[in-house]
């Protein structure tokens, strides 16, 4: 299961959603709003998605995982719009039998879910300013096969 | 061909346009799309190099051709989410 | 904070516990009473602690992944007595700035759980047997210099 | 010397004892309290070489003295919590 959602994460309703009598183990990850981020102060972060392409490529990534990982449900939820101090910006729950694959596959799915799955962060610093967070991405070097001739 | 562009975040605020009219020749590639995005809006070529393209929700590098039948098209910078 | 508690396991309540502004990962691990172990149909589990020893454990399982990882609130509770299937037997939760430290954290604080402190399980098997679970430990050989001569 | 030595788990329910009563000899080690052991309850001898020990809640090996203040031993089986 995966979803977008501009409404607080429900992260009690999300690990009950995955836990199952045949999976020993959950895990869990939270990612929350952070308020110091290289020495700046953050008041608030507004997440914008592709929505389509996330979907799709949030269903890749539970396929995926399922390939490697042996696993009950999946559940990832992304929130989207403007996040206050604290709030919950993302959830990945998985079950599995063993904890070890729990482990690995909730690492997975949220390292993945950073660098492939179209969402973006601005920053709202305390100083008024805003900034978009754009990472130098691994896809950047990774999809483009032919070095772009720009000017500069 | 005629395709439309949709751009996001960072891109879509320095183009200053959610999405781009742009009239592609046949055999086209992703590359071509670039450059042709950094001359309609030069506001963007400090980023052309790191934008991502993406066609019919799928990540598409520069030196893929652009299908006919494309329904749509997408750039936007290296993402950010979690 | 650890914890041994009879009662049931709160796994909200011990995440919200951890959760923070200057800690942008949560990771929480919930092991949970399954159904089938090797082919074999579980009803239930009884939990037994030998609790002085299992505090000192835990307090000192706590204290090395802060020497290890950058982390802010970690929350360990063990049940203890007899659990129903599907029933939470431990949940580990801990708080980090970074994602990496808070998965890395999380899955050392369970592992050596299972193989350092004092907790014993038996598995009341459907068949009406019941059997203590002890596994040949890691502590067996790190924590015996000597051979000990014995008879058989 | 007198001490009380706390088991637990299947070690408990093999001796059918909570805490057995041997008197050490001046400088014992755990490996001698283990020997002891399985001379007081036979019952404990199939599983005597994996027991583990501990005195005042640390692990301690058999090449361990036990120190004549040592306040609780505890001997049981690998744990399985978790």
């Amino acid at each position: 299961m995966h979803r977008l959602t501009r409404d607080p994460i429900d992260h009690a309703a999300l690990t009950e959603s995955v836990r199952a009598t045949d999976c020993g183990a959950v895990v869990l990850f939270l990612g929350t709003v952070r308020e110091m981020t290289d020495g700046r102060r953050t008041v608030a972060l507004d997440y914008e998605a592709y929505p389509a392409m996330a979907e799709t490529e949030l269903a890749k990534l539970e396929a995926e995982a399922r390939a490697k990982w042996t696993l009950g449900e999946i559940a990832i939820v992304h929130r989207l719009g403007r996040l206050e101090l604290g709030d919950i910006s993302v959830a990945v729950a998985v079950a599995s039998p063993h904890r070890q694959a729990a482990f690995e596959a909730g690492k997975f799915l949220i390292d993945e879910l950073k660098v492939r799955v179209p969402i973006w962060k601005k920053e709202n610093w305390a100083d008024g300013t805003t900034e978009w967070v754009h990472p130098e991405s691994e896809m950047t070097n990774e999809c483009r096969n032919d070095e772009f001739p720009n000017d500069h | 061909m005629k395709f439309a562009v949709r751009l996001f975040a960072r891109a879509r605020d320095l183009a200053e346009a959610e999405r781009v009219e742009l009239e592609l020749p046949e055999g086209a590639r992703v590359g071509d799309v670039r450059a042709m995005l950094g001359e309609r809006h030069p506001a963007l070529r400090p980023v052309l190099p790191s934008l991502l393209f993406a066609i019919d929700h799928e990540y598409a590098g520069d030196s893929e051709p652009v299908p006919q039948d494309a329904t749509e098209i997408a750039c936007f910078p290296p993402v950010s989410g979690g």
